[in-house]
């Protein structure tokens, strides 16, 4: 789960993290609260890139361009999410912009990373500019150690008092890394001001499996009122911009249908993985959201049975008995007996990816079963 | 000869009492694995499915000489099940486990790679050397003994895919499924290296998806130290950015991850990449005929 | 610093160990608040061993046994300790006693014992049934793993639901060794009792040189008042039975005087280390303080003198004129100046201190200066 | 030869802008010793006593090629600066600083013997082999260049005997201040094995104190290992139980880590035990004669 950047800034504070005096707004009253200096930065809170660009980003000078701005933030949508929450923040004299962040990946494990150019994507610096990526290997068990955010702030240009201020900012947020579950902590840009360094956005990144150990996480607010009931059901939902929605059992193969649909001239309306071993229940539950997005006008569900049992897809399929037309592919355990179930009510089977894909495609100018 | 796992596999089951260690035991048993222990804290002197229980690894080992590990327990648990079968040496470890917290495995990695073990997984169906051994979950029919050697991020996908091949007459050395959590084991690299040395797989199956720099890593791989043929399928090329799809690993950040850099990557590398999982038992044929 | 037991049960409570009901009592009226079941324990909370055999221990049935015992108590000294608080805990049905512990010592660096044979002082276990004692050595940065306590469980023949709940215990030990900076965590006797395993006693030894970190650590319970005022000076300081002072720089020498004189056949009333480069102030300090012993009937002061400064120990001196006897050992840095100060003031300085302790012992039956 | 230390030791000194860091950096270059880096973070570009300071040892082995640490930092930073030069490979690291936490001294260690550097101390007053070079905070007159090896737990009592040693015409070869904690780096057996290969040391002093098993360590190690004749001295006779004598690690905890214990177990082993640290320049001398 990416938090919010209000949420980021919390934890930050926990960690002893500099960052510049904010309140977070989510209505108009709450201004009221507000009692940072002028001038002020109004920050949309949305869990998308870019949204500087879209207008999610203003400076107010005053009390009267703060309420106006406000007013027309709420209004937004930015990528299609409509702005609940708004961060106020005082506004920063910057000297300069600094990226830093650990993150967790195959290839390095525990990587530390900086970059004397922040601000921007830690992504288009390492594709334009590698040289300016200061990138460290952190021992999983002996942990970061300031030392190595000293090295770090050599490379970054930073003298005096500010070797200090930096390790201790990179020491800091290793511990969250570490101690809250983040697969990223990333501050950028961390900038340099007349009172020091200060974080002046953060990134960061829950591990959704270690929910079990952090009663104090905050709920996923990046995600639609569809996926968050896709959770809740057991499965994984993500919507997208076609009209032929695709279920299966497993994640790749999930995937690997999308992209089938995709070869074949469509385009599919969503993602949905029923995962291994799913009841006919949840294959209720998981049509019935899929056929919450109204673009969507056939179905293509893909079974290669593992776990997972035929007949009782089968029975899902029938006891839904979807409104728009659909087009199945069963194989694997329980195999006949599906599809013996499927013929019966009148739905066809297929045991080739391909086949019943075209099917699906086919179907979506049919309206009605 | 087969990769990793073989006739000689003696098999420890980790969280054997539970529904899931239970059922896949069976299976393994019916598939002609040699599942020899089962550890379950607290239910020592236990039988499930005629395999003996214990209560902890080392007493397994020393009763049952067991040399592999494959492990059912929750999540919560896996760390310490896991640190205690790296310790005891068994090796691979394969951990069946979803949802275990990506800092949790960072550790267990850690600690396998200081002990030289091969960890599969965590999130991960396993792996089978058909005929021989299968020490997983997959269903065990879909695969038959022969040359092609397969390692993928992806279970069903691999399924579907070892289906495909085997319905076209051919059949596998071993397949691997490496599981979809970003930080996993068993690495393409590391099993395109088994493979390589491996007698009897003549051709490679590379079956990658979206998120992180794996397939990356494997196409600039291949290029230095593989000489066996291999054939890649990518899943994923139609997932909108910033969106979990199903696995905790595949997520397309930004420009990294996508399937198309994927490709790209791979193609550059020269190896042919199917478009659709249908097409790859003709690629491999031709593999074969050539050489 | 040993915690008192009362002390290290409330750490235990905090780290989800299991105890017994208890109540801290520290004067009669406090009584009223204990509302556990009868029988009960009564346990003088003081910091030495043998309190049981000391009458530290007691057994009530019944409320007016309560009442009675713990007066009495009250007016015990244990060890020449009087007692200021009272543990009352829960009496339990116990089947068995196991050792339990985790600390830090050269050889091993992280070490975990167990032994099934609770409830006495495990050096004695070591020494007379050493095969009845489980040790392992803990990996530092891995740290201790619950399956490592479910190996110990075992060996104590412990068995079904007790290796998993003996194993957790362990581990919440563990992290409490390294959480709050234990040298020595102890649970003696881990109880097998009809409800489970339970912490009848526990002994904690904090690292005093983690105080910076620990603000929530109590202070030292296990000091007499001197001992107390010595750690405010920066001095340490340890009172004992004999009729010498010694007062030296640093703590392997000091040590070693204390030997000198014990060789000449007297005994030392204390040890006291000044530490190194010791200011004229704290030598007064020191002074001040061996003379608070009313045993003390001359001093032995043995300086070699690194870091620390002759000429700033000889105006100590000076300064102070004790009303007693004092022979003063001085060689090193500044000796000249140092001699000279003394003997304007008419005191004597030996470059050799078995010359110095010689005269010290002379000199204690002299009184007055 | 002397050990550890000699004419070809180049040190850093971190702190090296403390008040104590200063002081002893001026004493260290007195005594010879090639002190050619100071580290303290955001002093980089600064001097001490002529000495060019640095912010990372990374940069300060870079441009002096320092190769050996001694560190004068306060102790809650005691860990880091000796992970940093740990990781340097500076050797060995010399730690002066006084109440490091134990656990901190545990990670210090556990990391030092993975990266084969030798720690001494914490809370020690370092070593010195007269006339080579000095690296820690003994007064350098006391000593003189001979061929007696010194190892100790005591910094004081190491200078009276010492002292003693040097007025009785002898000299040393190495005299090494382990420090007074209960975890420190080099033991009494390193330094043992270190002397026994010395060409220059002929004799060796051992100084213990109550607290701990080491020196009961050092009297089973010598029967086996040591052909080079030993002498011993322990203070704390007369020490009660369970009170802390200044230093952390000098506690007698029931019948463990007692002087006498310590003094039968050498005595056991055929090594003289002096009662008075005047008796052991007379017993080294008739060492030397007996050879």
């Amino acid at each position: 789960m990416r938090l919010l950047e209000y949420q980021a800034m919390k934890f930050f504070g926990e960690y002893s993290i500099p960052a510049p005096g904010q309140v977070l707004v989510e209505k108009e009253e709450d201004l009221e609260k507000v009692s940072l200096p002028f001038p002020v930065v109004l920050k949309a809170q949305v869990a998308v890139g870019g949204r500087g660009k879209a207008g999610g980003v203003q400076l107010a000078s005053n009390e009267e361009e703060l309420r106006e701005k406000a007013r027309q933030m709420f209004q937004m949508q930015i990528k299609g999410i409509p702005v609940r929450k708004i961060l106020v923040v005082e506004a920063q004299k910057v000297e300069k912009e600094f990226y830093l962040s650990f993150l967790l990946d195959r290839k390095h494990m525990l990587l530390f990373l900086a970059s004397p150019s922040g601000g921007v994507d830690i992504e288009e610096v390492a594709a334009r500019n590698p040289e300016l990526i200061y990138q460290r290997k952190i021992d999983t068990w002996r942990g970061f150690s300031p030392f190595e955010g000293k090295i770090a702030a050599k490379f970054l240009g930073l003298s005096g008092e500010l070797i200090s201020q930096f390790s201790r900012i990179a020491f800091n947020l290793f511990r969250l890394l570490r101690e809250k579950d983040m697969q990223l902590a990333e501050i950028n840009p961390l900038a340099l001001t007349p009172q020091g360094l200060v974080a002046l956005d953060g990134k960061l990144i829950f591990d959704d499996n270690a929910y079990f150990r952090h009663p104090e996480m905050p709920p996923d607010e990046s995600l639609t009122e569809l996926e968050k009931e896709a959770k809740e059901v057991g499965v994984a939902y993500v919507e997208m911009d076609g009209d032929v929605a695709v279920i299966g059992c497993g994640a790749g193969l999930v995937l690997a249908s999308l992209d089938l649909v995709n070869h074949l001239g469509a385009r599919p309306a969503n993602f949905l993985d029923l995962g291994g071993g799913a009841s006919s229940e949840m294959v209720k539950r998981g049509m019935e959201i899929v056929l919450r997005n109204p673009r969507v006008k056939s179905i293509f569900m893909n079974i290669f049975a593992g776990i997972t049992r035929c007949d009782e897809i089968a029975r899902g399929i029938v006891d839904f008995a979807p409104k728009i037309p659909i087009s199945v592919r069963m194989t694997g355990t329980n195999e006949e007996e599906g599809i013996r179930i499927l013929k019966e009510a009148g739905y066809e089977a297929f045991s080739s990816m391909e086949e019943a894909a075209e099917q699906a495609v086919l179907l979506r100018g049919k309206g009605g079963n | 000869m087969a990769v990793l796992i073989n006739e000689n596999t003696k098999i420890l089951v980790q969280g054997i009492t539970g529904n899931q260690g239970r059922f896949h035991t069976r299976s393994m048993l019916q598939a002609g694995s040699k599942v020899v222990a089962g550890v379950t804290p607290g239910k020592g002197k236990m039988e499930v499915e005629g395999v003996p229980v214990f209560d902890t690894v080392e007493e397994a080992v020393h009763e049952t000489g067991a040399n592999a590990a494959i492990l059912f327990v929750p999540a919560p648990f896996a760390k310490d099940a896991a640190f205690e079968n790296i310790e005891a040496h068994l090796n691979p470890v394969v951990i069946i486990t979803e949802h275990v917290p990506v800092h949790d495995t960072l550790e267990i990695l850690t600690l396998a790679s200081a002990q030289g073990v091969m960890v599969i997984g965590p999130n991960c169906p396993g792996l089978i050397s058909p005929s021989k051994c299968k020490m997983g979950i997959m269903p065990t029919h879909i695969f038959k003994e022969g040359n092609i050697g397969i390692v993928s991020r992806s279970g069903t996908l691999t399924y579907e895919i070892a289906f495909q091949i085997t319905r076209s007459g051919l059949g596998q050395s071993t397949c691997i499924g490496m599981g979809g959590d970003p930080l996993v084991g068993l690495t393409y690299t590391d099993a395109l290296t088994l493979f390589e040395g491996d007698e009897q797989t003549k051709a490679i199956v590379l079956i990658g998806e979206i998120g992180g720099g794996m397939e990356e890593e494997a196409a600039s791989f291949i290029i230095k130290h593989i000489k066996k043929p291999v054939v890649a399928y990518i899943a994923g090329r139609t997932a909108p950015p910033e969106k979990r799809m199903g696995h905790a690993g595949a997520i397309v950040s930004g420009t990294s991850g996508s399937a198309q850099g994927k490709i790209k990557a791979l193609r550059e590398a020269g190896i042919p990449v199917a478009d659709l999982p249908s097409q790859i038992p003709e690629i491999l044929k031709e593999f074969l005929r050539e050489k």
